[in-house]
C-alpha cells in the first residue's frame, strides 16, 4: 500500500473520530466528560498536526491544550462544583442553535470545497519544518508578537489572579 | 551559539520599537513597584504610568517624520502609525487622569489596575504598527484581554461580573471568528504580511472565498468596535464596567480595533474591494440607525453614551463604504475622513465618559435625570459636558462637526448620495437624545442644590479634551495636514 | 486704516463679541455690574468697528464685495477664510451689531429669570458672532460654521430664560432648524462636488457666483432643495414656520428681539447670496412655488394674528407674513423684488425688533401678555403708548415709515416678475399680497385698540410699579425709532446700498424690472 | 414752494416734543407755520395768476436699476395752488377755532400735532409730481385721520370708526397701488404729467389705460367716499368736529376729485373709465342725499351732503366738466367747513350731536345762526352764494355732454344731479328748521361760542358769499385758471347762462318751501316770518300750495319708505359687509390657527418624532440582556450575511 | 492528499464549536466549545501550512501564537467563571440577564 494510501485511512479515522469526540463535547450530559471528549478532539488535531509535518506545533499543542488548558477546565469545573448528574445543560434553544451551525458549516464548506477542490497536498516530503526554523523566525521576524504575547499572558495571569482571588475582607 | 547568532542576526530597529519598548518597561515598573508601597500610597502607580506615557510620547516625537520599517516588513512606522500612537497615549492620560480619584477612593486594585491599562494602550500601539496578520492579531487580543480583566474589577457587583464574562464570551468569540477568516487569506495568498497579501489577492481576483474569510475578519473586527448587529455587549458591557473602563473601552479599544480594520482594508484587501464594500455599506447604515434610536430611550448616561458610540462607529465605517482602489483621490479621501473622525471622536468620547465619571464620583449617580440642574450645581462640569455633548451632536463649530463635515465630504465625493442623507437624518436625530441631556443639566431645577466638587486632576484631563475640542476649530487646518501626511 | 480695510474691520465686527464672551468667563458672575459693562462694551467695541465699515465702504462700488480677505484655512478641501461686504450684506451686518448693542443696554435693568447675567450676556455675543459671521462669510462652510454656531446660544437662551414652554420650544427651536440646516450643507457640498471636489472645488460663493453650477436640471434642483429647505426653515417660510411662534413666544425680550430682527434674516439672506447666484436656473423653477407659499404665508400669518390672544404670539406671526412678502420680492427674481427684500428684511428688523421690546417691556410692566387683560396703556402711560401705535403703524407698512418700502417693491415687483416667470401668476400673487396688506392693517390697528386704547382695567387702576418709558429703555430704542423714521423717509439710504449689488445677479435671470 | 407742506411738518415735531412745555400747549406752532403757509400759497398763486408759468421740480429720490427711477418732486400749477390756498386756509382757521373748541381736551396738543402733520401730508400729497409720492400722501393723509378720528379712544365705538376708517381707505388705496404699477410698467414711469401727456398723445391707451384707470379711481371710491365704499365717512365723524370739517368735508375727502382732475386727460382717454366713474358719482350722489333726509345727528346730516357733494364733484369731471369739478370743490370747501364748524359750535354749547335735541338756537347763538344760515343756503345753491355758481356749472356741464351726446350716461348724470340739488335743498331746510326754530329741547342754556371759533365762522361766511364770483359764468376768471386742453369755453348762452341757472334756484328754492311746510310747526311761523330771511319762506311757501298733492305724492314715499330701506341697505349691506369681512376674518382665522397651524402642521412634526421615539422603544425590547441570544441572533446574522454576500 | 478534506472537518468542529456557544448553559462548556472553534483554526493554519511547502512557516508561527493565545484567554475566562459562582452560586450562561432593561 502506498503512503498515500495509508495517509487516507488514518485522515478518515482521526477526522471520524474528531468528529465524534466534538460532537459529544456540546451534547454530553456530563461536565467531567465534555472536557474529556474535548481531549480527545485536541489529540486528533495533533495528530493531524503531526501528518501534516507540523510536530513542533503538534507537541505545542499535546503540551498546551491537553496538558494545560484542558486541565485548567477540569479546575474550573470542579471549583465551580458544576453538579455533575445535571439532567440538562442545554438552554431552550438548541434548535436555534442547531440551526444556525448548520447553515455556517453548509455555507462555509460549500464555498471552501468549490475553492479549494483539486489541491494537492504533497505529502512526498520526508521532513517538516524543523523546530529550529520556527525559532529564528519568531525570534526575528515575529520577535515582536512574541514578546507582545508574554505581555499578554503577564497581562492574563495578573488579571486572572487579580479577578480569581478572593479578596480578605475587602469589598 | 547558533542561537546567540540568529539574535546577532536579526537586524531589528530597536528605535523604530522604542514607543512600545518603554510602554512595556513602564507597565511592567508600575507593577513592580505596586508591590512594594503600602496601600495607603498605592495610587502612586497612577504617577508614575502617567510618567511611562510621558516618556513613550517622548519616544513617539522621536520618531516623527521618518518611515521605518522592521521586522521583516511586518512592523511599520509611519505617520498614520505615529499619529495613531500619540492618539493612544493621549487617550491614556486622560484616561489616567479620570481613573485616579475613582480607583483610589474605590479600593480598587490600583496598581494592577494601572498596569492592565497600559497593557491596554500597548496594544493599540502595536496595532497601529502592525501589517501582519499575526501581530494584528496579538495586538487586537492585547487590547482585549485586559479590557475584559478590567471590567471584572468591580468584582463585588454581580451586574460587573457578569458584563465581564459577556465581553469575554463575546470577544473569544469574535476572535475565534476573525482567526477563521485570517487561516483562510493565509490559506488562499500563502502570506500573513499584508504588502504580500495585497499583491496575491490582486492576482487571484475575485472569489467568493476571499469574499468569505474577508467577511469574517470584519465580524470579528465588528465586535471589537461594536457594529450593529455585533454590538450587544458593548452598553452592558460598559455599564457594569467600572466607568473608566468604559471609557477605555469605548475610546481605545474601540479605536483599536478601527485602526486594525483600517489596516487591513486599505493595505490588504483594496484590489477586491467591490466584494466587501456593501458589507460596510449596511453595517454603516445599521450601526447609526440603530444606534440612535435605541439611545433616543436611555435612561443610564453610560448606556447613552454607549449607544451614541455606536452611532458614531456607525459615521467611521461610512468611510469604510467608500473604499476605492480605482480612485486614488475619493480613497484618500475616505481613509484621512475616517483618520479625522477617530482622532476627534476619540476625545470628545473620552471627555464625556469623563464628565460622567466625575459627576457619579460623589453622592451623583448615573441617571440622566439626577443631571437635573447640574448647570447651578456645577457650572464648569454642565458646561463641559455640554460641549462634549454638543461635539457629539455634531454643532459647528465644535470639533465633532468637522468629524461629520469630512465623511460628509468623502461620502459626496465618492457620489454616495443616498448614504450622505442617511447620515444627514441619524444626525438630527442624535441631536436629539444630547440635547435632552443638556436640557436636564440646565432648564430644570435641581432637586438637591448641593454642589459638585470636582477634583483638580478630573478637572484638568475632562478639561483638556474640551479644550481641545475648541482649540480644533482654528486648528482644523493642522490636523488635517497631519492627517493628510498620515498615510499607508 | 489699510489693516481695518483688509479684512480686519469684518474680523473684529465678527470675533470682538466672541473675545467678548470669553472674557466674561473670568469675571465672576457674583460682580454683576462688572459682567454688565464687560458685555455692553463688547458689544459697544462690535459696534464700533460696524460704524467703521460703513465709513471705509466705498458706495460707488456697493455692487462689489469690499473689506475683504480671502485667506487659507482648510487647505485640503479648499474651504478659505473668505470675507467681505457688499452692498447686500453690509445693512445686515450694521443691523445685527447694532440690535445686539441695543439688547446689551435693554439687559442692563430687564434680565429676565432666572437671572444669570452673566451667562445671558456670554450667550447674547456668542450669538452675535455667529450672526455677524454669516452676514460676512463668502464660503460656504465658514457661512455653514456660523449659521450652526447661532443654534446653541439661542437654544440655551429660550429654554434657560424662557416661558413657561421653554423646552418644547427650545428643542424644537434646535431640531427644526438643524433640520433644515443638513439638507443644506449636503446642499453645499453637492456644490463643491460639482465644482470639481478634491481637485480644484471651491466653496467660495463669489466664484461659483461667476462660473455658476454646470449640470443636469435635476441635480440642481435637487441641490436648490436642499438649500431651499435650509434657508425657508430659517426664515421661516410657511409651512415650515411652526417653530417660531413658540421659539418666539418662550424666548426672553432679548431672545425675541434677536431671533425677529437678526436671525431670520439670514434665511433669506441665504437665498439672496447663495441659492439665487449660484443656482439661478433652478432658481426659476422654484420662484413660483416659493412665490405662492410666500403669499400664503402673508394671508395665514395675518389671519393667524387676528386670532392670537398672546401678546408676543401675535408679533411672531406678524414675522411670518412680513417675511412673506420678503420672499414675495425674492421669488420674482426682479431687482425691484429683491432690493425690496432686502429692504424688507432691515425694516422687519428694526420694526419687530422694537415690537417685542415692548412686549417684553409690557410683560416687565403688567406680568401678562394677554391682550384680554391689558388696555388703555397709552392713558396710563401715554409715552409708552406712543412708542407702541408708532411701531405697530410702521410695521403696517404705513408710506414715510420702514416698513412700506419693501412690501411696496415687493407687490411692484411681483406685478412684472423675471421674464422666465409666469406674470399671470404673480399678478393673482400680488393681488394676495394686496389682500394681505389690508388684513395687516386690520390685526396692528385692532391689536392697537384693545391693548392702548379704551379705559384702563381696574386691576392696574392703581398703576403700581407701572413707570412709563425710562431713560434706560429711551436709550436701547431710540436708535431704532429714528432708524424706523429715517429708512422710511430716505428709502435712498438703502436703496443706494443694495441696488448696485442686486444689479450684480440681475443678468443671471435675464431681467431689468420693467422690461 | 417747498415750505409750505414742510411747515406743517416741522411743527408737527415742534408740537410733539416741545408742545407740551409751551405755554400755548403748542397751538401757537400750528397757526404760525399754516399762517405763514396760507400767505405763501396765497402770493404764489397770485404769482400764478400774474402769468408765472408753472413750476415743475424734482429730486431722485430713489433709483433701482435703470427703470425704477421715483422722484421726489414738485408741481405747481393752479389746480395745486387752487388746492393750497384751500387746504392753507381751512387748516388755518380749523386750528384756531379749535384753540376754542378742543380747550379743555386733555390730549389738545397731541390734537394739534395731528392737525398740522395731517395739513402738511395733504400739502405734500397735492404738490406731488408723482403718483408714487402722491400716493405717499395719500396714505399720510389717512393715517392722520385714522388718529384724530379716534382721538376720543376711550370709546370704543370711536376707536373703532377710526378703524373701520383706516381699513375701508386701505382697500381702495391697493387698487390705487396697483393702479399705479399697471400705469408705470405700461412704460411711462410715475410722473403724472408724463402720464397724462402720453395718453393725450395717444402712446398709451387700450385695455392698459382703461384698466389702470379704474384701479386708480378704485382708490377715488375709498378717499372721496363713493358709493360703494362711503360707508366710513359718517362714521368717522366721531371726530371731534374741526377735524371732520378740516378732513371730512373741506381737504382730504377731496383728494380722491383732486386726484382725477390731476388725471384728467388720463380719465378721458379712458373713456369707458370715465363713464364708470360718472355712474358711480350718480348713484352715490342721490343716495346720500336721499340718506341725509332722515338723520338726526347734524354731523351725520352734513357727512352724507358731504358725500352727494363729492359725488357731484366726481360726476362733473365724469361728464367732462373739468372747470366745474375743482370749481365745485373749491366752493364746496368753504361752505362745508362753514357748516361744519358752525355745526361744532352749535354742539359746543349743546353738548350733543342730536338735532331733536336743539331747536331754537338762533335766540341763543345768533353768530352762529346767521354763518350757518349762509352755509346752508350755499349748500343749496342759492343765488348769489358761492354753491350756486359752480353747481349750475355742473349741472350745465352735465346737460351739454348729454345734449351733444358725448356719453350716454351723461343723461343718468344730468337727472340724479338736478334730484339732488333738490333733494339737498331739502334736507338742509329740514337741517335748519329742526335747530334754529322751535323751542330749545336740551339741557342747560346753550350760550354763544367764544371768538376763536366765531371769527372762522364768518370769515368763512364771507368766503361763501364772494368766492362764487370767480366762477361767474362767462366772465369769472376761474376758468382761465383751471382748465384742460381742448376744454372749449363757451360765451353767452340763453339756455345755460338764464334758463338753466334759474331752474336751478327754482327747484332749490321749491325744495326749501316744501321743507319748512314739512318740518316746521305752524305756532313756530311767526318766528319764522320775523326772521331775516322770512321774505324768501313766504315767497317759497306759495309758491308750492298747488302742488300739494303731486308733493305727498312723490316726496313722502321718497321721504320715508325708500329712504328707509335705502339706509338699511346701507347700514346692513355695505357697512355689513365691512364690518363681516372683518368678523369674517376673525372667524377664518380661529380654525386656521387651532386646527391647521396647531394641529396638523405641528402634528407632522412632533409625529415624526414620536415614531420615530416609539420604534427606539421596539430595539430596546430586542436587547432583552442574554448572551446567548445575542449570540444566536449574531451568527444568524453571520450566515445571513455570508449567503447574501458571497452566494448571491 | 486534498486540501479540502482538511478544510471541510475544520469548517465542521468549527460548527460544533458555535453549536456549543449557543445552546450550553454551563459557561465552562461555552468555553470548552469555543476551545473546539479555535482548534478548527488551527487545523487550517497547518493544513494551508503543509499545502504550502516552503512557504510553509508563517503559518505553523501562527498556530503558536493561536495556542497561546487560546491559554491566556481561558486562563482569565475561568477567572471570571469563578468570580461569578463565588457571587452567585451559579455559573449558567443564561442566567446572565441583571441588566435587561
Amino acid at each position: 500500500m502506498s503512503a498515500a494510501l495509508w495517509q487516507q485511512i488514518v485522515f478518515w479515522a482521526l477526522a471520524v473520530v474528531m468528529a465524534f469526540a466534538a460532537i459529544r463535547v456540546v451534547t454530553t450530559r456530563n461536565v467531567v466528560h465534555a472536557a474529556l471528549y474535548l481531549v480527545g478532539t485536541l489529540l486528533g488535531a495533533a495528530a493531524m498536526y503531526v501528518l501534516l509535518f507540523a510536530e513542533f506545533v503538534a507537541w505545542v499543542q499535546v503540551l498546551v491544550y491537553v496538558g494545560a488548558i484542558v486541565v485548567l477546565m477540569l479546575f474550573g469545573l470542579m471549583l465551580t462544583r458544576a453538579d455533575i448528574g445535571k439532567s440538562n445543560f442545554d438552554n431552550d434553544q438548541r434548535l436555534l442553535a442547531a440551526v444556525c451551525s448548520a447553515a455556517v458549516f453548509g455555507v462555509t464548506s460549500w464555498v471552501l470545497v468549490d475553492a479549494f477542490e483539486g489541491q494537492e497536498i504533497s505529502l512526498a516530503r520526508t521532513t517538516g519544518t524543523t523546530t529550529a526554523s520556527i525559532g529564528d523566525a519568531i525570534f526575528s521576524a515575529y520577535v515582536l508578537p512574541f514578546e507582545v504575547v508574554s505581555v499578554l499572558l503577564l497581562a492574563a495571569l495578573v488579571g486572572a489572579v487579580v479577578i480569581a482571588r478572593r479578596d480578605t475582607g475587602d469589598e | 551559539m547558533q542561537l546567540a547568532q540568529s539574535f546577532i542576526q536579526a537586524d531589528v530597529d530597536w528605535h523604530a520599537l522604542a514607543p512600545e519598548l518603554v510602554m512595556i518597561t513602564a507597565a511592567c515598573l508600575v507593577l513592580v513597584v505596586d508591590l512594594f508601597v503600602p496601600r495607603a500610597i498605592k495610587w502612586v502607580a497612577m504617577p508614575l504610568s502617567a510618567a511611562g506615557i510621558f516618556a513613550t510620547i517622548a519616544a513617539v516625537a522621536s520618531l516623527i517624520g521618518d518611515e521605518r520599517t522592521t521586522l521583516a516588513g511586518s512592523f511599520e512606522v509611519d505617520g498614520f502609525a505615529l499619529l495613531f500612537k500619540g492618539l493612544f497615549a493621549l487617550i491614556g492620560l486622560v484616561i489616567l487622569g479620570v481613573s485616579f480619584h475613582f480607583f483610589r477612593e474605590g479600593r480598587y486594585y490600583q496598581g494592577e489596575y494601572y498596569f492592565l491599562l497600559m497593557c491596554g494602550l500597548l496594544g493599540g500601539m502595536v496595532m497601529a504598527s502592525s501589517r501582519d496578520l499575526i501581530s494584528i492579531f496579538i495586538a487586537i487580543e492585547l487590547i482585549s484581554i485586559p479590557g475584559i480583566i478590567m471590567t471584572a474589577l468591580r468584582k463585588g457587583d454581580a451586574k460587573s461580573n457578569e458584563s465581564a464574562l459577556k465581553f469575554f464570551l463575546f470577544s473569544v468569540l469574535s476572535s475565534a471568528v476573525m482567526l477563521y477568516g485570517m487561516s483562510l487569506i493565509y490559506g488562499i495568498t500563502g502570506a500573513t504580511q499584508l504588502d504580500a497579501i495585497r499583491d496575491a489577492l490582486a492576482e487571484a481576483g475575485s472569489q467568493p472565498v476571499i469574499t468569505m474569510s474577508v467577511f469574517f475578519i470584519v465580524v470579528g473586527f465588528a465586535f471589537k468596535i461594536s457594529a450593529v448587529p455585533f454590538h450587544f455587549w458593548a452598553p452592558d458591557t460598559y455599564e457594569g464596567a467600572p466607568s473608566p473602563v468604559a471609557a477605555f473601552l469605548s475610546t481605545a479599544s474601540k479605536i483599536g480595533g478601527f485602526v486594525g480594520l483600517l489596516v487591513l482594508m486599505f493595505v490588504a484587501f483594496p484590489d477586491v474591494a467591490d466584494d466587501w464594500r456593501p458589507i460596510f455599506a449596511v453595517l454603516a447604515v445599521l450601526t447609526m440607525t440603530v444606534g440612535n434610536l435605541i439611545a433616543l430611550r436611555q435612561t443610564h448616561i453610560i448606556r447613552l453614551l454607549a449607544y451614541s458610540g455606536i452611532a458614531q462607529s456607525g459615521y467611521i465605517l461610512v468611510a469604510f463604504a467608500l473604499i476605492d482602489p480605482s480612485n486614488a483621490a475619493t480613497n484618500s479621501q475616505a481613509f484621512q475622513s475616517a483618520l479625522i473622525y477617530l482622532a476627534i471622536y476619540g476625545v470628545m468620547d473620552a471627555g464625556a465618559f469623563g464628565a460622567a465619571v466625575a459627576f457619579a464620583r460623589r453622592g451623583g449617580s448615573y441617571f440622566i435625570d439626577d443631571y437635573k440642574g447640574l448647570w447651578s450645581r456645577s457650572p464648569l462640569l454642565a458646561c463641559m459636558l455640554t460641549a462634549f455633548l454638543v461635539s457629539l451632536a455634531g454643532v459647528p463649530p465644535l470639533a465633532g462637526f468637522w468629524a461629520k463635515l469630512f465623511v460628509f465630504l468623502a461620502t459626496m465625493n465618492a457620489e454616495v448620495w443616498w448614504l450622505a442623507a442617511v447620515m444627514g437624518l441619524n444626525a438630527v436625530i442624535a441631536a436629539w437624545y444630547y440635547l435632552a441631556v443638556v436640557k436636564r443639566m440646565f432648564f430644570d431645577p435641581a432637586e438637591d442644590d448641593s454642589l459638585v466638587e470636582v477634583p483638580l486632576m478630573l478637572k484638568t484631563s475632562i478639561g483638556f479634551c474640551a479644550a481641545l475640542l475648541i482649540v480644533f476649530v482654528p486648528g482644523m487646518p493642522i490636523l488635517s495636514n497631519l492627517v493628510e501626511r498620515s498615510t499607508l | 486704516m489699510e489693516w481695518f480695510d483688509g479684512g480686519w474691520g469684518l474680523s473684529l465686527a465678527t470675533f470682538l463679541p466672541l473675545l467678548g464672551a470669553i472674557v466674561l468667563l473670568f469675571v465672576p458672575a457674583a460682580k454683576e455690574q462688572a459682567v454688565k459693562l464687560v458685555g455692553t462694551i463688547f458689544a459697544g467695541l462690535a459696534l464700533i468697528a460696524g460704524i467703521g465699515l460703513l465709513l471705509r465702504f466705498d458706495y460707488s462700488r456697493a455692487g462689489d464685495i469690499q473689506l475683504g480677505t480671502n485667506l487659507e484655512w482648510i487647505t485640503q478641501i479648499n474651504a478659505r477664510y473668505h470675507v467681505g461686504v457688499d452692498g447686500m450684506s453690509l445693512p445686515l451686518l450694521v443691523l445685527s451689531v447694532l440690535v445686539t448693542f441695543l439688547c446689551c443696554i435693554y439687559l442692563w435693568f430687564h434680565v429676565p429669570d432666572p437671572g444669570k447675567p452673566k451667562a445671558l450676556f456670554a450667550l447674547v455675543l456668542l450669538l452675535e458672532t455667529g450672526m455677524n459671521g454669516s452676514f460676512v462669510a463668502l464660503d460656504l462652510i465658514l457661512f455653514f460654521v456660523f449659521w450652526e454656531v447661532v443654534l446653541v446660544p439661542m437654544y440655551f437662551m429660550i429654554g434657560v430664560w424662557g416661558g413657561p414652554r421653554r423646552e418644547y420650544a427650545a428643542v424644537k427651536f434646535f431640531l427644526y432648524t438643524l433640520f433644515g440646516s443638513i439638507f443644506m450643507l449636503l446642499g453645499f457640498l453637492a456644490i463643491w462636488i460639482n465644482s470639481g471636489g478634491l481637485d480644484g472645488g471651491t466653496f467660495d460663493m463669489i466664484t461659483l457666483r461667476e462660473q455658476g453650477v454646470h449640470a443636469t436640471e435635476l441635480f440642481q434642483n435637487l441641490v436648490f432643495l436642499g438649500l431651499f429647505l435650509g434657508f425657508a426653515i430659517k426664515v421661516p417660510m410657511w409651512p415650515f414656520h411652526t417653530w417660531l411662534p413658540d421659539a418666539h413666544t418662550e424666548a426672553p425680550t432679548v431672545g425675541s428681539v434677536l431671533l425677529a430682527a437678526i436671525l431670520l434674516k439670514m434665511g433669506t439672506y441665504g437665498f439672496i447670496r447663495i441659492a439665487l447666484p449660484i443656482l439661478p436656473d433652478a432658481a426659476v423653477t422654484f420662484a413660483p412655488i416659493i412665490g405662492i407659499l410666500a403669499v400664503i404665508a402673508i394671508i395665514y400669518g395675518a389671519l393667524c394674528c387676528l386670532a392670537q390672544t398672546d401678546l408676543k404670539r401675535l408679533i411672531a406671526f406678524s414675522s411670518v407674513g412680513h417675511m412673506g412678502f420678503v420672499m414675495l420680492g425674492i421669488a420674482t427674481l426682479t431687482d425691484a423684488g429683491i432690493n425690496g427684500a432686502i429692504f424688507g428684511m432691515v425694516a422687519h428688523g428694526l420694526i419687530t425688533g422694537m415690537l417685542f421690546f415692548l412686549a417684553g417691556s409690557i410683560h416687565e410692566r403688567y406680568h401678562t401678555r394677554e391682550i384680554a387683560d391689558l388696555g388703555g396703556i397709552l392713558k396710563q402711560i401715554p409715552r409708552f403708548g406712543t412708542l407702541f401705535t408708532y411701531a405697530a403703524i410702521a410695521s403696517l407698512g404705513l408710506p414715510g415709515l420702514a416698513g412700506f418700502w419693501g412690501e411696496m417693491l415687493a407687490l411692484l415687483g411681483s406685478y412684472n416678475p423675471a421674464p422666465a416667470l409666469d406674470p399671470t401668476l404673480f399678478r393673482v400673487l400680488m393681488v394676495g399680497g394686496g389682500v394681505g396688506t389690508v388684513l395687516t392693517a386690520g390685526y396692528l390697528l385692532w391689536t392697537i385698540q384693545r391693548i392702548n386704547l379704551g379705559r384702563v382695567p381696574e386691576k392696574f387702576a392703581d398703576g403700581h410699579g407701572i413707570q412709563d418709558v425710562v431713560t434706560l429703555e429711551w436709550i436701547a430704542w431710540a436708535p431704532l425709532l429714528v432708524l424706523i423714521l429715517a429708512v422710511g423717509v430716505y428709502p435712498k439710504m438703502m436703496l443706494g446700498l443694495t441696488d448696485g449689488a442686486v444689479q450684480q445677479i440681475m443678468h443671471l435671470f435675464g431681467t431689468v424690472a420693467g422690461h | 414752494m417747498w415750505l409750505v407742506p414742510l411747515l406743517p411738518v416741522l411743527s408737527f415735531f415742534a408740537i410733539l416734543f416741545f408742545g407740551k412745555k409751551t405755554k400755548s400747549r403748542g397751538h401757537w406752532f400750528g397757526i404760525g407755520a399754516l399762517g405763514i403757509g396760507f400767505a405763501m400759497s396765497l402770493f404764489a398763486f397770485i404769482q400764478l395768476a400774474a402769468g408765472n408759468a408753472a413750476v415743475e421740480k424734482s429730486w431722485n429720490w430713489f433709483k433701482i436699476g435703470d427703470t425704477i427711477n421715483l422722484e421726489f418732486g414738485m408741481h405747481y400749477d393752479f389746480l395745486t395752488g387752487v388746492m393750497f390756498v384751500v387746504v392753507t386756509l381751512i387748516a388755518l382757521l380749523v386750528h384756531i377755532y379749535s384753540t376754542g373748541y378742543m380747550h379743555d381736551d386733555e390730549r389738545y396738543t397731541i390734537f394739534f400735532a395731528f392737525l398740522s402733520l395731517f395739513t402738511g401730508s395733504m400739502l405734500f400729497m397735492v404738490i406731488a409730481n408723482n403718483l408714487l409720492q402722491l400716493f405717499v400722501g395719500w396714505e399720510l393723509v389717512g393715517v392722520c385721520s385714522y388718529f384724530l378720528i379716534g382721538h376720543y379712544w376711550e370709546e370704543k365705538e370711536n376707536s373703532s370708526a377710526a378703524m373701520k376708517a383706516f381699513i375701508t381707505n386701505r382697500v381702495g388705496d391697493m387698487a390705487f397701488l396697483f393702479g399705479i404699477f399697471v400705469l408705470f410698467f405700461a412704460g411711462h414711469g410715475f410722473n403724472i404729467e408724463a402720464l397724462n401727456h402720453a395718453v393725450h398723445e395717444g402712446h398709451l391707451g387700450g385695455t392698459v389705460l382703461t384698466v389702470g384707470a379704474l384701479l386708480l379711481f378704485g382708490g377715488v371710491i375709498s378717499k372721496s367716499a363713493q358709493f360703494p365704499l362711503y360707508v366710513w365717512l359718517p362714521d368717522a365723524m366721531a371726530g371731534p368736529t374741526p377735524v371732520s370739517a378740516l378732513i371730512h368735508a373741506a381737504t382730504m375727502v377731496v383728494a380722491g376729485v383732486y386726484l382725477v382732475a390731476r388725471m384728467f386727460l388720463l380719465f378721458e382717454g379712458a373713456g369707458s373709465a370715465l363713464q364708470v366713474v360718472s355712474v358711480v358719482a350718480a348713484i352715490t350722489m342721490l343716495l346720500a342725499a336721499i340718506l341725509a333726509l332722515v338723520q338726526d345727528d347734524i354731523k351725520r346730516v352734513l357727512a352724507y351732503s358731504t358725500i352727494s357733494q363729492l359725488a357731484y364733484m366726481v360726476a362733473a369731471l365724469g361728464v367732462g366738466a373739468y372747470t366745474a369739478g375743482v370749481f365745485h370743490l373749491f366752493t364746496h370747501a368753504m361752505f362745508k367747513a362753514l357748516l361744519f364748524l358752525g355745526a361744532g359750535s352749535l354742539i359746543h354749547s349743546a353738548h350733543t350731536n342730536n338735532m331733536s335735541e336743539m331747536g331754537g338756537m338762533r335766540k341763543y347763538m345768533p353768530h352762529t345762526f346767521r354763518t350757518f344760515m349762509i352755509g346752508s343756503l350755499g349748500l343749496a345753491g342759492i343765488f348769489p352764494l358761492a354753491g350756486f355758481f359752480s353747481k349750475d356749472e355742473i349741472i350745465g356741464g352735465a346737460l351739454r355732454s348729454a345734449s351733444e351726446g358725448r356719453q350716454l350716461t351723461s343723461w343718468i348724470v344730468l337727472i340724479s344731479a338736478i334730484l339732488t340739488a333738490f333733494l339737498t335743498a331739502l334736507y338742509v331746510t329740514r337741517m335748519l328748521v329742526k335747530t334754529f326754530w322751535g323751542e330749545y329741547k336740551g339741557h342747560g342754556t346753550p350760550h354763544e361760542s367764544p371768538g376763536s371759533m366765531v371769527t372762522p365762522l364768518w370769515i368763512l361766511a364771507g368766503a361763501t358769499i364772494t368766492v362764487g364770483f370767480l366762477g361767474f359764468p362767462v366772465i369769472g376768471p376761474f376758468k382761465e385758471w383751471i382748465n384742460v386742453p381742448g376744454e372749449v369755453h363757451h360765451g353767452f348762452e340763453t339756455l345755460y347762462n338764464i334758463i338753466l341757472p334759474v331752474g336751478a334756484t327754482v327747484v332749490a328754492l321749491a325744495a326749501i318751501g316744501l321743507g319748512i311746510r314739512l318740518f316746521h310747526k305752524p305756532r313756530k311761523e311767526i318766528d319764522i316770518v320775523s326772521g331775516p330771511f322770512g321774505w324768501m319762506y313766504r315767497f317759497v311757501e306759495n309758491k308750492y300750495y298747488l302742488d300739494d298733492f303731486y308733493l305727498k305724492g312723490i316726496v313722502k314715499p321718497i321721504q320715508y319708505p325708500i329712504a328707509r330701506a335705502t339706509y338699511w341697505t346701507s347700514q346692513k349691506i355695505f357697512d355689513g359687509a365691512v364690518n363681516s369681512a372683518g368678523r369674517g376674518a376673525v372667524a377664518l382665522s380661529r380654525p386656521v390657527y387651532d386646527i391647521l397651524d396647531q394641529q396638523v402642521i405641528d402634528f407632522a412634526v412632533n409625529g415624526a418624532a414620536g415614531l420615530t421615539g416609539y420604534s427606539g422603544g421596539l430595539l430596546k425590547y430586542i436587547q432583552s440582556g442574554n448572551v446567548q441570544r445575542y449570540a444566536a441572533v449574531l451568527f444568524g446574522a453571520i450566515a445571513l450575511f455570508v449567503a447574501a454576500f458571497v452566494l448571491l | 492528499m486534498p486540501v479540502h478534506y482538511f478544510l471541510v472537518l475544520s469548517a465542521f468542529l468549527f460548527s460544533i464549536g458555535i453549536y456549543g456557544v449557543l445552546a450550553r448553559q454551563n459557561a465552562v462548556l461555552v468555553l470548552l466549545s469555543i476551545e473546539l472553534m479555535l482548534n478548527a483554526v488551527n487545523i487550517n493554519l497547518i493544513a494551508f501550512s503543509a499545502w504550502f511547502e516552503g512557504r510553509g512557516l508563517p503559518g505553523q508561527i501562527f498556530a503558536l501564537f493561536v495556542i497561546a493565545v487560546a491559554a491566556a484567554e481561558v486562563g482569565v475566562g475561568l477567572a471570571i467563571v469563578i468570580l461569578i459562582y463565588r457571587n452567585r452560586q451559579t455559573v449558567d450562561v443564561d442566567e446572565m440577564s441583571l441588566m435587561k432593561w
